[in-house]
């Protein structure tokens, strides 16, 4: 899943991380094919160089040599409403046919099965990113057709990634919902029809995919 | 103007019963020290505000001080859940009241600058809408359609956590600044807690880097080490262990408990705290030396002579 | 991702006739060489945007290339009138949209960050609400009554003077920062020119002082005592007499068009201004040595292995 | 005038100033009874100890050694708007019986006679200080019955204190219009009136009031 979100970050591109997983691949990108990313934490840090990996978004580490450091209103009004970021990871528990994502709550809101941290930035990020990128294993439960809570709704305009360990789904730039558009190798596209919770299109630009990293790294 | 205080004065001149608090950090700088006091001295009925409720409300939640969350993102940053707090939502032991960090950010905003309002139009969007009534939408009048807009929330009290200040109360705060400022600005009152206290000349050679006015806070609190278990820029690091060993010992209201009978109530002060946790915070204390470079504020002083 | 360029060339490839321009400076650092250059290349047509039009407006306006000015307040700073403006506007030969500071900044912001309006409640008690369709209210749906708002204000183009700025386009600025940050993320492209361009490291080694990212810019220009006759904190003093002068001069249409054939289309670019007013210069920019302190940046890097 | 306005500042307020008069008036009351007075310019110098007299409020002398550089819009929002002004010198060509300031136009907007400055920060700074302060000679023209243009209106809770070469006049907290409420030595209530464009009260509180500078200091 890194190696393939990797892949998937150009150069040049200003790309909203968190800790974990999307600061991992955003890592792998500046090492291969993009030096020259801007990385950005929502907690105001932007082109950090850790000398360690951090523990948090707001991390010393991510400051100490940074290019700059924002406080989170400038963060959000300048680069993330302003429409700066390219790419942005975000995490969700569940995400639907139309690119929703829920990471606010299983069950009712106010009588919770399960509560979720909720939206953090993911709203406005969603809202406003060029391309949003979600990290996921392919699940039944974090595929319905509909989510149990609008956390986040991308635009019409912006586009949905969803990388999983199977496969990449996507919701094309003014496109109407997810599709099929990735195949790991040794993937078959019913394996994927199997999981997720809706009859999945298959997008006209269907293509293999091989994962460098490997299915799972 | 500020007045110099101890933690313990001014928690309890400042911190009412039933009154709303913002304790500031975006996962730096968080003002724990202030937290276990308000534990320790019982305030109770307190509506606790905060972006990220972190570990440190997770402990004031476990501790029975608070009946209302006001926030945007609940999460043990880089571990995992906050079991307390999600004990207590999932039990209906608690009221709050959920953001989005956007929408959160410019309310506090909004507060600070007595807007009756502020446009957060990514919310629209969103099934928060229904569940917060500090969400309405309001007609574009220049004909962009139905606008999601928030209302102020203006804590009573900000208590925030520094590296340095003057005797004045006079705030400087270097890497990540967070969500200070806006915290500060929107509450009515602001309490100070500091690292260092410093002389105003030191802040005066630097004015960009001045986050927040003395004449805007209400006291001021020498506290080392008070954002421990979080960290301070140039100062210490993070505790992860302790946020890892938390997130175990809260995941029983029990466990939770015994930690708060043994390290808040069962200690008199921050003091005796830093003298239990000594050799730990000397290790995460060993930081470099990456000083920021200067530049020349300097200017031309004979320039009413030149311009003759 | 930002491209270095001669002033000439920025200006030849990113200012279009027709289009709008927002030069910053909040009477420090204002784009007089970027100004020039504009009215050296006859670029006509445009919409001029600034809070405080300064003698680098009336100097535009007084040349010509201005169809429109956006403003809120119109002075030459601590000496008086700005009198091509002044002539322009009662002569009806320019049109103009008024603000005030504050809701021509808000109005920048909601811009910069995609709002459909901010709210300005202060406008609301004015009679500049009936002149600027840039304002309107809205029913406050908490229950405040009617309040105005203002439209996003958003130059297709911002130029923006400054101490220093890397090869990559990052931008630092001390002392007054004024409008350069709303002004810059409001415009669709920015062309920045600096006192020095120097390495990214100076710039990393203290992250709160960066104002703006290159990622943001278009182009980048080499450009010493381009703010003359304003100033550059820590680099040279106001040009006060010239400001002055200004004055005197500008009375006339004659007098200030006589300037301009003199030091603007009668010189071939800024190295020939600074040539021949270097001993002028010289003087301004005897400054002061007054170095900011400095801050630890450093952080716990054996922390991976102290959490174990 | 300067020396006047000095005496109304108290110790430990947050004023908001300019260049000219109002900055040396703020400069006199520091020196004398108020030095713990905290001065704030629109332009975002704070708590400036200026080495040499601005030459605007942009100056480098007021931000070397300031205690805080807000940028504009900071200062607006925090500090302006925020309601942080205890007192705030104001600048008019006009002032009226409401109290309501003119510093925008003379005759018709559309075709003025006569272009001002136009507000600038005056109208947030009129709106959000607990008292602003105008310094002005009194003279007809600029106290008539009615101004031409309200560039600022301020709100029924402030304070509005005029500074004149012969009296001060105020409206009071809460109260509905401009009053008479101090009077230099040598001044006589009928010269005032003569000069102001209204019947003008004069408060309950009406005093004489000495000036330590001479009038026309």
């Amino acid at each position: 899943m890194l190696t393939a979100a990797a892949g998937f970050l150009g150069n040049n591109e200003t790309v909203l991380v968190g800790v974990g997983m999307p600061g991992q691949a955003a890592t792998l990108a500046q090492g291969s094919h993009a030096p020259e990313l801007t990385l950005v934490y929502e907690s105001g840090a932007i082109g950090s160089r850790p000398a360690r990996p951090p523990l948090s978004i707001g991390d010393p580490t991510l400051f100490a040599g940074a290019l700059q450091s924002l406080s989170v209103a400038d963060v959000f009004t300048f680069l993330i409403e302003g429409g700066r970021i390219d790419t942005a990871f975000v995490g969700a528990a569940e995400i639907d046919r139309l690119g929703r994502l829920n990471s606010t709550v299983i069950g009712p809101y106010e009588s919770p099965k399960v509560r979720l941290p909720g939206s953090g930035g993911a709203c406005e990020i969603v809202q406003y990113a060029k391309r949003s990128l979600l990290l996921s294993p392919l699940q039944e439960r974090r595929f319905p057709a509909e989510v149990n809570f609008v956390t986040s709704a991308p635009p019409e305009r912006a586009e949905i990634l969803i990388v999983t360990d199977q496969c990449v789904l996507r919701r094309a730039p003014g496109g109407d919902e997810v599709e099929l558009w990735r195949l790991y190798e040794g993937v078959e596209v019913a394996d994927v029809d199997a999981v997720v919770g809706w009859p999945l299109r298959t997008s006209p630009e269907l293509e293999r995919m091989e994962v460098g990293g490997g299915i799972d790294d | 103007m500020a007045e110099r205080a101890t933690l313990s004065e001014a928690v309890a001149e400042l911190v009412e019963p039933g009154s709303s608090l913002y304790i500031t950090g975006f996962t730096h700088l968080i003002g724990f020290a202030a937290a276990h006091e308000i534990i320790r001295q019982k305030i109770e009925d307190l509506t606790l505000i905060r972006l990220t409720p972190d570990v440190v409300y997770d402990q004031m939640i476990a501790a029975g001080v608070a009946s209302r969350l006001v926030f945007s993102y609940l999460g043990n940053p880089g571990v995992g859940n906050l079991h307390a707090i999600r004990r207590a939502i999932e039990g209906g032991e608690i009221e709050w009241t959920e953001y989005t960090h956007g929408s959160l950010i410019a309310a506090l905003r909004a507060a600070a600058s007595n807007l009756p309002f502020a446009p957060v139009e990514a919310v629209g969007a969103t099934d928060l809408m229904k569940h917060n009534p500090g969400y309405a939408t309001v007609e574009d009048p220049f004909g962009g359609g139905e606008i999601a807009v928030v209302a102020p929330v203006r804590p009573d009290l900000a208590i925030v956590h520094v590296q340095r200040v003057d005797q004045h109360g006079n705030v400087q705060v270097w890497g990540s600044t967070g969500d200070i400022r806006e915290a500060a600005m929107a509450a009515d009152r602001v309490i100070v807690t500091a690292e260092e206290i410093v002389d105003e000349a030191e802040l005066r050679s630097d004015p960009n880097r001045t986050l927040l006015l003395g004449a805007n806070v209400e006291a001021i609190a020498l506290a080392p080490m008070a954002a421990h278990p979080s960290y301070a820029q140039g100062m210490y690091a993070r505790d992860n262990r302790f946020y890892r060993e938390w997130a175990e010992m809260s995941s029983t209201a029990e466990g939770a408990r015994a930690y708060l009978d043994r390290e808040v109530h069962g200690l008199d002060g921050r003091e005796a705290y830093c003298e239990l946790h000594r050799e730990r915070l000397n290790e995460l204390k060993r930081v470099g030396d990456q000083p920021a470079g200067t530049v020349n504020f300097g200017i031309n002083a004979a320039i009413a002579d030149v311009q003759e």
